[in-house]
């Protein structure tokens, strides 16, 4: 009892003070639509406004609850790992892991208990609406958040004090209701954009055909991966941060490795999600053609041109880390000649992926072009094109991830050569076939052009998991040129992981902003209107200015998870009697 | 596609690799410079300046990682820098450099002085979103659900389909093909005149990308009937619900595509989710 | 704490470059769509605008009037009403004239067509006095020079109907007693006469009801009238009294008391026996 | 310069317009003269029947290829050309020229003497390239074999393409010798001597005397090609395509051929034609206005504007309203602007074939739309006039609707009526409400060979701020064409670059620039320095 007590008012209390606001500001509707004359549509809020304080405290909790969903999830894979196979480096990474967690979820409760506070006094009217439409989730929710708490706290703090198998339950636990959580308030966010389940008027007809919406579970399955890759990305940053204080070579190997784990989990996880990106433009598209051009073809196309410059940095940098991640591999030079065509390759999908349909030209240079198209970018600027370029750069990255992978190792099988024959050849053809694929649905029809996606996709996962195969069982048993030195690394490369957290959060919020910003003028796509000062859409720059300064902020606050975590953590190694990582 | 300058660009880096003691930053400057060239005349039409000046950007940070992806390329490159500043061999080039690079610099800016301004630039965008609904002669018109109302007579009633498909022929060469061409290329009589000139419905980016009802709002409403997004209005589509009626619209649709055999986009149907809606 | 500075100005100069390269794309604001709304201080011009939107809309004059300077239409042609309106009508300004033909049209039918227009201030179209106005500005403009501002007054214009505010206080209020009102008397307040005729054989815009009672059962006249698409005689256009009675806000107004009151008035009709 | 002329099948206009009426008398009896006296001199042996057996059989074409042609014809060209190849498809009313009627067998492009009928060479390279500022569009997109069956598929409408007429003569057209200044001099003789300017007009703008009363075999009003403007020409812009345009006629059109000796004298003219023109439009999309201290004389006209030419919009038909013009009578306008401290001056000059002084013109005129879409008529109701439009402010949210403005962004219209050459000002909401301005502008007009200018000049309001850039439009009315009210010749917006009276001196910002350039050098070679030396010492 005595630890627990101790260690209360850190988190508990804090979350307890805030779930109670939350259930005030749940009921306080009521009295305030009472007290005035008629009821309230919009209160403001001063110097920022309403909207934009909705929208930055909506976004940070946001990026809080990311990395809370997510950092269990690996952790308890990791967990697993290091049980399954006895090594305690795992067991202590994914302790360390959850160590960011306590603060963390703190810092997400109180966003949280903010949000719904400032949402209902600043919108109350729309409010009211969604607590008409959804009123019984509202309370599940408050449930399953409290069960997240009871099973975060004890998989925390529960860590070796109980069998592990037990822990492990524990920890799965926690991963089902965090997955519960994400997908109750994903139900009603979703149901602002793509309204189900009610009459013409708004009415409501049922309620898990509301919660049930068109883009319910693309978004449940897009947030649940690109959640992974933030907390990756953040876990990376951390080590990153860690490493760049070390004073020994031990810590450092130590966080070298940690960095790595994290930033394998987040481009792991980053490669499929375009996939699961399309996916959901789709529904958007399928649900509405309107929002579905807002989306690609309106304003918010340059907004996409904005996120290809993210991503195509994102796998850049993916792939600058594991190069120079190969300089602390002997044996690893062998590879080295390949990376300028690996460069290349990402070069030009980066490039065709950033070329935006329509162009900012000048009267002259339009007339040069013939109309507001250029017949050469005309075509690059299509989904077709890219299509094509993500996949071509998500094959690229896992071909430097191979290179990683065998780098100090040589195969010992007789069939090597032949296998390596067969995986370039796997190689090659799901490359020409990708490519001759968007080349052919430049030509096709709009709805046959969108099914080529799907062989697309399938043929880059088939080369994925075919390669990888072979690989594996090539390489048993391999020859091993040298040692991985971790530790041995440029601080650039840590630096390339401060970037990716960096351009993860920010693109988190850039997609946070699309998501509702295609709305426009629309608080429930079209059923209510949105009638406030706030109802028009600003520009990109504006926008983009919100999301930077919520990335700052973001970071602020994570910063001091860290140190509050390093803090805990150096008590920890002062009770445990100062083991080493 | 200038082939020519293209060749040029590619001889030029071939010969790079006959220079004896050629370094990585050489290697560099000369890829720039090969792009560069090819980007700016090795296109035909020419690319508009934003453009190259993305692409030159990305390829610049290409290069940057490629050098510092490798540690002895990023020493290397630093030693040379650091040498370049700071040994007495250097010293004539380095005062070279110091005194060229703001010339160049104050060159540029003088250019840019006495070229006069450019006239301010307009962009707009090119594929608004719809409303979600409009009106035309009293009537509304759901845009999110309705379908061409004669679309679905191809299949049923191919005579009828016909006829409204040779209705909508007549409609375009009467009213549509000054601006938008005989074939559709949006190369009319008049398209010369106007900014943005008309779109070109054989370009596999217009029309085929769209539903019909889309297309319908567009003829319906035309320029003025563009959302704010879109300003400024110079587009020349006249508001046809003025000039048409709605049977002659949907056909003169019908007719768009049958014409450029393209086909509209079609609203699919929703996988997972209830169909409440 | 010198990586912790380092850091910082990174992460700093990174969200700066990203921000840097979203003001480089185009910088666009998105308003919403203006509603038509009058307001007090609206010029003539305004008035034009909102007047052409209450005529294709609300005021669902585009029914059965054409703005394209073709005749032989249903209704007379609108396109050079302002130039015309001056001079059609002795003694009355062109302001005067659209006036008393919004306010009270079968007071001067053009020469060639037929009574059958409702007046626009009553229910279903039920314009207060300040749309009207509009329309009368959007008219004058149609050829001519837009002259009336809000402040316009007509001796057509109601007391207690001058503000927007009153009007719909006063249809809340008439809401309930409404209730009482007899079929002949709803006839009237929905305008159905405008189209339909009970005195008469002769069709108007739609099919006579002067034998309504003979021709129909009671269901028939229920459908026709909630689902008027569902059957529509030859030689009559469908969709037009769907969107009429659409625009009007028919359907959000009758209650079914009335609506039974209505069908059996129309089941009265047996004028062919 | 004697050289001899002779025109050959028609010596006189007047005579080959009225001929053109009876041209199947005129084709045969051209042709069957022509063609025997050729022959003959070919051949050395008189008679017909003989020279028609030893004709060569005409290309038609296999039957699959006809076919093939006509499923294409009924596709892209039936619309204007008719189904029966009559020229009469539902767009021919809103055309001038009319479509060709291939029934006819006349064709104005070809290198076959005028009164034959063309090679397929020819009527392949009009389906191919146009016929430009006419609605017959350029086809690049078909193929050759497409253009070959098409051309197969047209021969099928005239018989005469079947029968012994359907191998036509080759007309001589030589390379041409290079251009030389003194033999576009001499040209200049040539034109007079042969009454070009009779239709042409002096300056060649296509404003001859007899210009207003031409007309073509169908008896529609065609007007004479502009000479000045080369990309216009519907033969071809080279001077091998002016060569064959005079020397072969445009058969069907009031262009007769012409035999121009010695063919030094042929040559001549051609380079005085070329050196007429220019062969780009070269549109602008900005004028500039120039200051200048001395007050503005508007009846200076051009020459109070300086040298050079100016800025060139294209102008096109109004057919987005009401009252819809489908054949301009003006293609282009030319800008140019000057102002003081008090005043600013534009100068607006375009060609019109005749100017029509008389009656009077609005841009506020009512047009019924049922009126026929192309009228031609010589005495017109309607004079000639201009107007230059500017958003009456300049609002961030962007520019007004360009045909006379919105409701929520109005113009202001300087208009000038060319009968009265009185200036009027008009406040513009939308075509539809117009109204008048408060100052009218003071115009000054004058027309000479072929080409209006009006000068308009007003007080220069704070919108016209140097180193602004003032939205502008215009619109042109050709009263020959009945223009008036919605029915004209319009731009889309452009600019008016107010060029500051002084220009700013580029030194400072250069020494900024450079300055700062040398600092950030300096130091970033300095910091190397620097740690260069710690770390040696160290």
């Amino acid at each position: 009892m005595k630890w627990l007590a101790r260690r209360l008012p850190a988190g508990s209390l804090l979350f307890l003070m805030l779930a109670g606001m939350t259930l005030v500001a749940f009921w306080a509707p009521d009295a305030w639509a009472q007290d005035a004359a008629g009821p309230v549509e919009y209160r403001s809020f001063p110097v920022v406004g309403s909207r934009v304080v909705v929208w930055v405290i909506a976004q940070l909790h946001l990026m809080f609850g990311a990395f809370v969903l997510a950092v269990p999830m690996f952790a308890l894979t990791i967990e697993f790992i290091g049980f399954r196979n006895g090594d305690k480096r795992y067991d202590d990474l994914a302790h360390e892991f959850t160590r960011l967690l306590s603060v963390s979820f703190s810092f997400t409760a109180s966003l949280g208990a903010l949000l719904t506070f400032f949402l209902f006094i600043l919108y109350p009217r729309l409010m009211e609406y969604l607590v008409s439409i959804f009123d019984w989730t509202f309370m599940l929710y408050a449930c399953v958040f409290f069960l997240e708490a009871v099973f975060l706290y004890s998989y925390y703090y529960g860590w070796g004090k109980m069998p592990k198998w037990l822990h492990l339950l524990l920890g799965l636990g926690l991963n089902m209701v965090g997955i519960a959580i994400i997908f109750i308030a994903d139900s009603w966010l979703t149901f602002m954009n793509s309204p189900n389940g009610i009459d013409a008027e708004g009415n409501l007809l049922s309620t898990w055909d509301a919660i049930n919406n068109f883009t319910w579970m693309p978004i449940n399955i897009h947030r649940l991966i690109a959640n992974i890759c933030f907390g990756g990305s953040i876990a990376a940053a951390y080590g990153a941060y860690k490493f760049l204080g070390a004073k020994t070579d031990e810590e450092r190997a130590h966080y070298d490795w940690m960095g790595y784990m994290g930033n394998f989990i987040a481009i792991a996880a980053l490669l499929p999600l375009p996939f699961a990106g399309y996916w959901l433009g789709r529904e958007i598209y399928a649900f509405s053609q309107s929002l579905g051009i807002a989306l690609m073809g309106g304003t918010f196309s340059w907004l996409f041109i904005i996120q290809a410059v993210l991503i195509g940095n994102l796998f850049l940098a993916a792939n600058y880390y594991l190069w120079l991640s190969m300089e602390r591999i002997h044996g690893a030079e062998r590879y080295r000649k390949f990376t300028k065509w690996l460069l290349a390759s990402i070069t030009v999908c980066f490039i065709v992926w950033a070329t935006p349909h329509s162009l900012v030209a000048t009267v002259e240079e339009a007339r040069a072009m013939g109309g507001s198209h250029h017949p050469i970018l005309n075509v690059l600027g299509v989904m077709s094109a890219k299509n094509t370029a993500v996949n071509v750069l998500i094959l690229t990255t896992y071909l430097s991830f191979l290179f990683y992978r065998r780098a100090n190792k040589e195969a010992t099988v007789s069939w090597a050569k032949t296998g390596n024959i067969v995986q370039f050849g796997i190689l090659a053809a799901v490359v020409g076939v990708v490519i001759f694929l968007g080349v052919y649905g430049y030509f096709v029809e709009a709805s046959v052009r969108i099914g080529l996606s799907i062989p697309q996709v399938g043929l880059v996962l088939f080369a994925m998991i075919s390669i990888t195969i072979i690989d594996v069982f090539m390489f048993r048993n391999a020859r091993i040129l040298g040692p991985i030195e971790w530790g041995k690394i440029p601080n650039r490369a840590q630096y390339a992981l401060f970037f990716i957290a960096i351009t993860f959060a920010w693109t988190m919020g850039l997609m946070g902003y699309v998501r509702s910003g295609i709305r426009q003028h629309w608080h429930v796509y079209g059923v209510m209107r949105d009638t406030s000062e706030h109802a028009f859409t600003p520009t990109l720059g504006y926008a983009a200015n919100v999301v930077s300064v919520t990335v700052l902020i973001f970071f602020a606050f994570i910063a001091v998870v860290f140190f509050l975590s390093s803090l805990s953590g150096k008590k920890q190694l002062e009770a445990e009697g100062g083991a080493s990582p | 596609m200038n082939i020519l300058i293209l060749l040029a660009a590619c001889a030029g880096l071939l010969a790079l690799r006959f220079v004896p003691k050629m370094n990585i930053l050489g290697w560099l400057v000369g890829w720039w410079a090969a792009t560069f060239v090819f980007l700016r005349w090795g296109i035909n039409p020419p690319l508009p300046t934003s453009i190259q000046g993305m692409f030159l950007a990305i390829l610049t940070l290409s290069l940057l990682a490629y050098i510092s992806a490798n540690s002895a390329h990023f020493r290397f490159a630093l030693d040379r820098a650091v040498a370049f500043a700071t040994e007495k061999k250097y010293t004539v080039a380095l005062l070279v450099t110091l005194i060229l690079l703001p010339c160049l610099v104050a060159l540029r800016v003088y250019f840019d002085v006495t070229e006069g301004p450019a006239p301010p630039l307009s962009s707009r965008t090119i594929h608004p979103p719809p409303p979600v609904s409009i009106e035309v002669a009293g009537r509304t018109i759901d845009l999110v659900n309705d379908d061409n109302p004669y679309r679905a007579l191809e299949t049923e009633d191919p005579a009828a389909f016909a006829e409204h498909v040779a209705n909508g022929r007549r409609v375009y060469y009467e009213n549509c093909v000054y601006c938008h061409g005989d074939d559709m290329a949006g190369d009319g009589l008049f398209a010369h005149g106007y900014d943005p000139i008309p779109a070109n419905f054989q370009d596999a980016t217009t029309i085929a990308m769209l539903q019909e009802g889309y297309i319908f709002w567009r003829i319906a409403k035309g320029g003025p009937g563009l959302p704010s997004e879109s300003t400024p209005w110079l587009s020349a589509m006249p508001a046809w619900e003025n000039f048409l009626t709605e049977e002659e619209m949907w056909d003169v649709t019908l007719f768009l595509y049958d014409f450029t055999g393209h086909r509209p986009r079609a609203r699919e149907d929703h996988g997972g989710g209830g169909d409440g809606h | 704490m010198m990586n912790a500075l380092k850091i910082c100005v990174f992460t700093v100069l990174v969200a700066a470059f990203y921000s840097y390269v979203s003001q480089m794309v185009p910088q666009k604001v998105t308003y919403p769509p203006e509603e038509t709304e009058l307001g007090a201080d609206m010029t003539t011009e305004e008035l034009v605008v909102a007047g052409e939107e209450i005529a294709s809309g609300k005021g669902t004059c585009l029914t059965c009037h054409t703005v394209s300077g073709d005749t032989g239409g249903r209704f007379p042609d609108l396109a050079n009403i302002g130039l015309v309106a001056a001079d059609r009508k002795e003694g009355f300004s062109d302001v005067e004239y659209l006036a008393e033909s919004l306010y009270d049209p079968n007071e001067y039918i053009v020469e060639g067509f037929l009574p059958g227009m409702t007046p626009i201030s009553d229910p279903p179209i039920d314009l207060n006095d300040q749309e009207i106005l509009a329309v009368i500005a959007y008219l004058q403009s149609l050829g001519g020079v837009a002259t009336v501002t809000l402040d316009t007054e007509l001796r057509w214009q109601s007391e207690e109907n001058s503000a927007a505010a009153a009007a719909s206080q006063a249809s809340a209020a008439a809401g309930p007693s409404a209730e009482n009102l007899s079929g002949e008397e709803l006839f009237a307040m929905y305008a159905c006469g405008t189209c339909h005729s009970v005195t008469e054989p002769t069709p108007l815009l739609g099919p006579s009801l002067y034998n309504a009672g003979n021709d129909f059962s009671t269901a028939e006249l229920y459908e026709a009238i909630m689902d008027p698409d569902a059957v529509v005689a030859e030689e009559f256009t469908a969709g037009l009294m769907s969107a009429q009675l659409n625009a009007t806000g028919f359907y959000d107004k009758i209650s079914s008391g009335q609506l039974k009151t209505l069908v059996d008035y129309l089941a009265m009709q047996k004028g062919g026996s | 310069m004697e050289g001899e002329t002779v025109i050959r099948n028609v010596t006189d206009i007047a005579i080959r317009v009225a001929a053109c009426r009876t041209r199947r008398a005129v084709r045969h009896f051209s042709r069957s003269g022509f063609l025997s006296c050729v022959l003959a001199a070919c051949l050395g042996v008189a008679g017909l029947p003989l020279a028609a057996w030893a004709q060569p059989a005409p290309d038609l074409g296999s039957e699959e290829q006809r076919e093939a042609g006509r499923s294409l014809y009924m596709d892209k060209c039936a619309q204007c050309h008719g189904d029966a190849g009559q020229g009469d498809g539902v767009a021919a009313p809103f055309m001038r020229p009319m479509p060709r009627d291939f029934t006819a067998g006349v064709y104005k492009v070809r290198t076959t003497p005028s009164g034959q009928l063309p090679t397929d060479d020819d009527l392949a390279r009009v389906i191919r390239d146009g016929m430009p500022y006419t609605g017959m569009p350029p086809w690049p997109q078909l193929s050759d074999d497409e253009i070959r069956n098409l051309v197969y598929y047209l021969k099928t409408f005239n018989a005469d393409f079947s029968g012994p007429y359907g191998v036509p003569d080759l007309a001589e057209i030589p390379d041409p010798p290079s251009f030389s200044e003194a033999s576009a001099e001499r040209g200049r003789a040539v034109y007079e001597e042969n009454q070009c300017f009779d239709c042409h007009g002096m300056a060649g703008r296509g404003d001859g005397s007899s210009a207003p009363t031409l007309q073509e075999q169908w008896g529609n009003h065609i007007r004479p090609a502009d000479l000045t403007k080369r990309w216009t020409f519907i033969g071809g812009a080279t001077r091998q395509d002016i060569y064959r345009t005079f020397t072969t006629g445009l058969d069907g059109s009031p262009m007769p051929s012409y035999s121009i000796t010695p063919i030094e004298d042929s040559w001549a003219l051609v380079d005085y034609v070329y050196s007429l023109s220019q062969d780009d439009p070269d549109y602008a999309t900005a004028a500039t206005a120039r200051y200048a201290a001395d007050p503005v004389d508007p009846a200076q006209g051009r020459a109070a504007f300086g040298e050079g030419r100016g800025a060139y919009f294209p102008v096109v038909g109004q057919v987005i309203e009401s009252g819809r013009s489908f054949m301009p009578g003006v293609d282009g306008v030319e800008v140019k602007a000057r102002y003081n401290a008090d005043e600013i001056a534009i100068m607006l000059a375009w060609h019109d074939m005749s100017a029509e002084t008389t009656g009077e013109n609005a841009p506020d005129m009512a047009v019924p739309p049922t009126e026929q879409v192309v009228r031609d008529t010589v005495a017109s109701v309607w004079s000639d006039a201009v107007a230059v439009q500017f958003p009456q402010e300049m609002a961030p949210e962007g520019l007004p609707y360009f045909l006379f403005g919105d409701a929520g962004q109005p113009v202001d219209l300087w208009f000038a009526d060319l009968a009265s050459g009185a200036g009027r000002s008009y406040v513009g909401r939308g075509s539809g409400n117009l109204i008048a301005g408060e100052t009218d502008p003071s115009v000054h007009a004058t027309y000479e060979d072929g080409e209006w200018t009006a000068v308009f000049a007003m007080p220069r309001d704070e919108r016209f701020a140097e180193g602004a850039f003032v939205p502008i439009a215009f619109s042109v009315w050709d009263g020959f064409n009945d223009e008036r009210g919605n029915r004209r010749g319009i731009t889309g917006w452009y600019y008016l670059y107010i060029e500051p009276s002084e220009r700013p001196s580029p030194v400072m910002p250069m020494l900024r620039a450079g300055g700062l350039t040398l600092l950030a050098l300096l130091s970033i070679v300095g910091l190397m320095r620097f740690r260069r030396r710690t770390s040696v010492s160290a």
